[in-house]
């Protein structure tokens, strides 16, 4: 009972904060509200009794994705305050119109249908055990691609980023 | 010796593409060799072609040098023999063989005095070769049509390269209108082979699905609109023939030569093979409007030659003219009538050829192909104007040449199954009469334009080369047994074909 | 007792938050963010269904750390990419980056 | 040896091959071997004649095919039969081929393209000879065409001329269009009959092989065929025209040989055109229009070979009125005599031609009957072999046509009698004119000669003929030389009949002579033009018209290039605009177009982008949500 008053704080707390992500006007904000948001969903992770990914949504989303966005809001500050400028672009009702239609569309799919197994029940506890066996063994070349993809795109993003000579 | 003989058709199939493959290691500047190699080549694929036609026997199985190389088959919906370099030749590719041996090898000897990039050019040419081949050679849809269209892709390089007079816009019209009539018969080829239900592209095997109903006579008259119409892009079917004036105005001449000699047949040759002997109970169906197109474009086409100021333009509409006498003839469903469309295929194509070889050999010097620029050329290029008058009246439908074999026999069809038509037809060779001689007068006749004294006749290699396109012309002419006797067993066992 | 329908339901509503988000907002970061936002969405489906209908496998835990991981990549790119816009447009908008059309 | 017969077209055709291919090259340019070849089947004739006639009328027609092709039920046959009526044609030609050959080394001496002329001339020989002796209508077209070609190729000898190509190409495309009538006439014939034998046809026609309505359809496409060849009204036009070749040709191709081609035809198939209703009705009215229309034209005329050619027009209308009349041996006879005096008439203007310098308008001749006394002489037996005097040859075939027509009503023989009248008449004024009175261009006369024996003895030979060719009609004639008689016991469509003098009809035929030579000498003689301006003085609208062909060719030629040529630039007009440029390019545009407005969807900006893949998405989504439930 507990835990689901505590859920159901969390998951308003959630929505909350990423609605904040997405309406809040200045992109600063943004930022704080979107680190609360993944931290919410990191919670999540432990309400499911995962701790392994909760642990991994805390450091790489709320500590490695966090400062990057962070760093990049700094590097491309819009020097000039008081130009007012529009936060949103000429298709937002649109936008908004086909992100309702999306959310029903998805809620109504999430409650209709008919899902296998226990759905009802409580969330069954995953071994860390299983997870590693899991992706060591049966995973093992998707997660060393893995591995090599980060790489090459870290090496992309330093080529692209880097400053030129000539500029 | 059937299997033997149809190393031959391999042969004659491979050799253009490995000289093509041999010319890529040659250096561009070496135009010597490329030359003298495409002519061997053209020589020996001469010589191929005339004993496929030679060693083609009157009776017995019409289908005659088969050979079968197996490449996909029972995967997926494909069953056995799903697709197979199947190889042989009827009467009727025969004939056609040895008409593209005849203008490839006379187009090789004119590309001689070609200057510019040469080697590529023969390239290209050799392709286009081979995809010729390969379509009167095949008996597997697969490769009917890869081969068909192997053959019409390079024509947009040759033209847009090499061409003349608006050459990009020519180029750029007959290969879109080309591909776009391929794709009718792509669809086309998808509906009979699921038709068909054999799991087979198979051509035998489908012409039998054809005839015995398994692809139902209903579904076969939706489908032959397809093939028709995109086989009749190729054939210049009226109203679908204006790639043809503008085409060869722009094309150089050997490609003119091979285009109109050679190309326009196989989209005829299309007709034949997918239409009446794949869609049977279609073809019936649909002949008569053919005829109609095939009428008017006869007509249209001398019509209009009438007033053409264009060597070029006069010999394009008198193509679609002709191919339209070739469109009667299918349509009479009658066998001398389609006889007559075969042997106009090869008539029209050994003398169109002479007639693109013979403009350019005047357009080389005199760097103007308008009529009224002209006069008294018989002066300065008797051989020119000899050739000229040869084919000319080839055209016109004189007998003794090879024009009045073909034109006979389709007018006989023609009498037999549609009267009218028949006369329409024979009006329109009058006609032909009317253009034909009023460009003798014009050009060749008359005070000789001083203008032109420096004009010279043609080369020895001209010569060679027409010399071997009217002898073809008198040989079909003269002894029609030979052409005929050859195509009559095949012609009979067409589906439908009356008596 | 949490049945699993809630956090199918609330993923939802993440996800289209990120969906209005990426199509309503102008700054390429803020993009980015919303992005992040429909990832986190998918990933919480997809432990969401391993948890309760698939626990012996993990197949979804496993895949959410795919996600994790190749949204680490695709920031890291993104923001490069942004930063290289700005310098040469002085702009962070994406309806401004409009020289990928005819 | 007759069913060899075609060996007699063999020679000049290989005679014509080896003349083309080398006979530049041969000393003299080949011109002795063009007279050796027409020498060698004159020859030949008569060894087929002597067999023909050995082997006796039981035998006839003798026939001799060989299978030529054959595509499934679709059989045909090439081969020779030889009957009567070919061994007239073929005296006629080998004859007339020899003099013109025998003429032309002496009339071509010099000209360009020598080699080529006597080429093409075998070329000729060989297909007119084809063209008789064919036993079917296909081979029997296959050498109509080429007689064409070669008719072609040498009224259009002097291609320099402008004049000349336009004749050439007039006289191939008039007699085309005849030939189209005549290509569907025999296809019409197969395809009733299944087959191109002459002889067969006939046969099956009698057996009711062919509707009437259908048959009657037939012989007029036939005649069509028959008529352009033949030069009959309205196809006459191009035969004056080609009196711009060389003036042997005129008288071999354009007055013996070619021009009767149609009258041949007709005769060949006379039976079955007697089957055929109206038929002959039609080929009688066509002749009689034609002998009276040229007939007059030819009055006002003043070029000689002019003249002569309408006078051949005239007389081809004669031949058809006897066919007309169902009389094959009248018309045959006719054929038979006129090509002997037609050629000596054309060969003596060519004489005269070649003798005062190449001048042949009558306005600058005259006198010339000191100048060039064997010309003269034989132009004038000629001149009243044409224009029909007692005994001449002229005179008994005319006399068989009044005799053939005489049955039928007296309207035909009236008219055919005024044509006669006419052509005694416009002949006397050729020979006065030209031969007669004093010199009218000194300068002329004062260059004028004989010409050559090598002329002169054709003349004289065809003059010869002229006077003696008229008796093969007398049964004693006839037998004395190996006939079974005279020429209608030889040539003849059901029944022979031995000739008997219709001393009546001799007399009115002499009537008509005297009226009409006197009328032409009265109003020409001596050179005086005064009484025959008269006409021209009183009515120059009715003069005119008569000097300008009654407008024929103004009204082809009107017809060519308003209608005809109209069309053509109407076609070629939408052939450019409306297929190609609005069918063609058009749709090519239309892409173009629609390219042009759909490639505003592309933003370039991402959230659009964006946009439209979520739209997607959700739509896709509730369509597999429907679809699924």
């Amino acid at each position: 009972m507990t835990t689901e008053i505590l859920w159901w704080i969390f998951a308003v707390a959630i929505v909350a904060v990423s609605a904040g992500v997405v309406f809040a006007r200045t992109v600063i904000h943004s930022a704080i509200f979107l680190i609360l948001s993944l931290a919410g969903v990191g919670a999540m992770y432990l309400f499911l009794t995962i701790e392994f990914i909760a642990l991994v949504q805390f450091l790489i989303y709320g500590g490695a994705v966090t400062v990057l966005i962070l760093l990049a809001l700094m590097l491309t500050r819009m020097g000039v305050a008081g130009r007012p400028e529009p936060t949103t672009g000429v298709q937002a009702p649109f936008g908004a119109l086909v992100a309702a239609g999306l959310m029903a569309t998805l809620i109504g799919v999430a409650v209709a249908t008919a899902w296998p197994g226990d759905p009802g029940g409580n969330a069954v506890a995953v071994s860390i055990k299983t997870i590693g066996e899991q992706m060591f063994q049966h995973y093992g070349a998707p997660f060393m691609i893995t591995a090599a993809l980060l790489l090459v795109a870290f090496i992309g993003a330093i080529v692209i980023a880097r400053q030129e000579d000539d500029d | 010796m059937d299997e033997a003989q149809g190393y031959v058709l391999v042969t004659a199939l491979a050799l253009p593409l490995l000289a093509a493959g041999v010319l890529l290691f040659v250096p561009g500047t070496q135009k010597m060799t490329a030359r003298y190699f495409s002519a061997v080549i053209g020589a020996i694929l001469l010589g191929l072609s005339v004993y496929v036609f030679l060693a083609y026997q009157a009776s017995g199985d019409p289908l005659q040098m088969q050979l079968r190389w197996p490449w996909i088959e029972n995967v997926g919906f494909l069953a056995e023999n799903g697709i197979s370099l199947h190889l042989g030749v009827d009467g009727i590719s025969a004939l056609l063989t040895l008409l593209t041996g005849v203008v490839a090898f006379a187009g090789t000897l004119i590309a001689w005095k070609l200057e510019y990039r040469a080697k590529d050019f023969f390239i290209l040419f050799w392709i286009l070769i081979a995809g010729v081949y390969g379509t009167f050679f095949s008996l597997d849809l697969f490769f009917f049509f890869f081969f068909y269209e192997l053959a019409v892709v390079p024509l947009y390089l040759l033209i847009g390269i090499w061409g003349s007079t608006r050459k990009e816009y020519g180029a750029m019209k007959l290969t879109l209108m080309l591909v776009g009539g391929s794709v009718g018969i792509w669809i086309g080829i998808f509906a009979v082979v699921h038709q068909a239900g054999a799991g087979s592209f198979d051509l035998p095997t489908l012409w039998a699905a054809g005839q015995d109903g398994t692809i139902t006579p209903d579904m076969q008259k939706i489908i032959f609109p397809f093939f028709v119409v995109g086989c009749g892009v190729l054939a210049g079917l009226w109203p679908l023939h204006t790639w043809s004036p503008d085409g060869h105005m722009s094309a150089p001449t050997s490609v003119s030569m091979v285009h109109a000699g050679v190309l326009m047949k196989l989209g005829a040759f299309g007709i034949i093979r997918l239409g009446i002997q794949l869609l049977p109970d279609g073809a019936e169906f649909w002949m008569p409007a053919l005829l109609v197109l095939g009428t008017i474009g006869a007509l249209y086409g001398a019509i209009a030659a009438l007033t053409q100021r264009d060597f070029k333009l006069i010999s394009g509409y008198s193509s679609v003219s002709h191919m339209g006498y070739v469109l009667i003839g299918l349509a009479t469903l009658h066998e001398v009538g389609v006889s007559g469309a075969a042997l106009q295929m090869f008539s029209h194509g050994v003398m169109t050829a002479l007639v693109f070889l013979l403009i350019g050999a005047l357009y080389d010097q005199a760097h103007t192909r308008d009529l009224s620029d002209f006069g008294g050329v018989a002066k300065v290029m008797p051989l020119w104007v000899i050739a000229y008058v040869m084919a000319g009246l080839a055209n016109v439908g004189l007998p003794g040449l090879s024009g009045f074999t073909a034109e006979f026999h389709i007018f006989v069809g023609a009498f037999r199954t549609y009267p009218v038509f028949g006369g329409l037809a024979i009006l329109a060779a009058a006609i032909a009469a009317a253009y034909m001689l009023r460009m003798f007068g014009v050009v060749f006749f008359g005070p000789l334009n001083p203008r032109w004294k420096e004009l010279k006749d043609l080369s020895p290699l001209e010569t060679v080369s027409a010399a071997l396109l009217i002898l073809s012309m008198l040989a079909m002419g003269l002894w029609w047994s030979p052409f005929t006797d050859r195509l009559a067993n095949t012609v009979t066992s067409l589906p439908g074909v009356i008596s | 007792m949490v049945p699993m329908e809630n956090y199918l339901i609330l993923s939802g509503i993440l996800f289209s938050l990120g969906v209005y988000g990426v199509l309503a907002r102008r700054n390429a970061v803020l993009v980015l963010m919303s992005v992040e936002l429909m990832l986190n969405a998918v990933s919480l489906n997809f432990v969401a269904f391993s948890a309760y209908l698939d626990p012996d496998k993990a197949t979804g835990i496993i895949f959410a750390v795919f996600v994790i991981a190749v949204a680490a990549a695709e920031v890291g790119l993104a923001l490069a990419i942004v930063i290289r816009l700005f310098r040469n447009r002085s702009t962070a908008n994406v309806d401004e980056a409009a020289t990928m059309r005819w | 040896m007759a069913e060899h017969a075609w060996i007699l077209a063999a020679v000049p055709g290989i005679a014509f091959i080896v003349m083309a291919a080398f006979g530049r090259n041969l000393p003299r340019q080949g011109d002795w071997l063009a007279v050796l070849c027409a020498t060698a089947i004159f020859a030949l004739f008569f060894a087929v004649l002597a067999n023909f006639l050995n082997l006796g009328g039981d035998s006839w027609p003798i026939q001799n095919s060989i299978e030529w092709t054959a595509i499934g039920d679709f059989e045909l046959n090439m081969g020779i039969a030889v009957d009567p009526i070919t061994m007239v044609m073929l005296a006629v030609i080998t004859t007339v081929a020899l003099m013109v050959n025998i003429f032309s080394v002496g009339y071509m001496k010099g000209e360009p393209r020598y080699w080529w002329y006597f080429a093409v001339l075998q070329l000729f020989v060989a297909s007119m000879l084809m063209l008789v002796l064919a036993d079917n209508l296909l081979l029997l077209y296959v050498a109509w065409e080429l007689v064409g070609l070669s008719s072609f190729l040498l009224i259009g000898h002097y291609w320099e001329r402008r004049s000349a190509v336009e004749a050439a190409k007039k006289a191939f495309i008039t007699t085309r269009v005849g030939d189209v009538g005549l290509l569907i006439g025999i296809i019409l014939f197969w395809e009733a009959t299944g087959t191109f034998n002459i002889l067969e046809i006939t046969e099956h026609v009698k057996n009711g092989a062919i509707g009437d309505t259908r048959l009657f359809v037939t012989m007029m496409f036939i005649l069509l065929g028959a008529m352009g060849k033949s030069a009959q009204l309205p196809f006459h036009v191009w035969l004056p025209d080609a009196m711009e070749g060389p003036t042997p040709v005129s008288a071999l191709i354009h007055a013996a040989t070619m021009v009767v081609a149609g009258v041949y035809l007709v005769a060949r198939m006379l039976p079955v055109f007697e089957l055929a209703g109206d038929a002959l009705t039609v080929v009688m009215v066509v002749g009689l229009l034609t002998a009276l229309f040229s007939g007059v034209v030819a009055f006002a005329q003043t070029d000689i070979k002019k003249v002569l050619a309408y006078s051949t027009v005239s007389q081809l209308g004669f031949m058809f009125v006897a066919l007309g009349a169902g009389y094959a041996s009248a018309g045959m006879f006719h054929l038979f005599t006129h090509a002997f005096f037609k050629a000596l008439l054309f060969l003596g203007a060519g004489a005269v031609i070649i003798g005062t310098h190449h001048h042949q308008e009558m306005g600058q001749l005259g006198g010339l009957w000191r100048k060039m006394p064997i010309t003269a002489a034989t132009f004038l037996i000629g001149s009243l072999a044409l224009a029909g005097l007692f005994p001449l040859a002229g005179f008994w075939s005319k006399d068989e046509i009044l005799h053939a027509v005489e049955g039928q009503g007296t309207w035909a023989f009236f008219l055919l009698s005024i044509a006669a009248i006419m052509t005694a008449f416009y002949t006397a004024r050729l020979f006065i004119r030209t031969f007669l009175g004093k010199p009218r261009d000194e300068e002329v006369a004062s260059h004028t000669s004989e010409v050559s024996p090598v002329m002169t003895l054709p003349l004289v030979f065809l003059a010869f003929m002229s006077i003696v060719a008229g008796f093969f009609i007398f049964h004693d004639f006839g037998s004395a030389l190996g006939f079974p008689g005279g020429f209608s016991e030889f040539v003849f469509l059901h029944y022979p009949s031995a000739f008997h003098v219709d001393w009546g009809l001799v007399g009115l035929s002499t009537v008509l002579f005297v009226v009409g030579t006197f009328g032409g000498a009265w109003l020409y003689w001596n050179g005086r033009l005064d009484r025959s301006t008269v006409l021209a003085e009183w009515q120059p609208k009715v003069y005119e018209m008569v000097q300008r062909k009654f407008y024929f060719d103004d009204l082809y030629q009107f017809l060519i290039d308003r209608v005809v040529l109209g069309f053509s630039y109407l076609v070629s007009w939408f052939d450019r605009f409306a297929v190609n440029d609005t069918g063609v390019d058009g749709s090519a545009t239309m892409t173009g177009y629609t390219g042009f407005v759909l490639k505003h969807l592309q933003t370039g900006k991402v959230p659009n982008y964006a946009m439209a893949i979520a739209v997607g998405v959700v739509a896709l989504t509730l369509i597999s949500l429907a679809v699924g439930s």
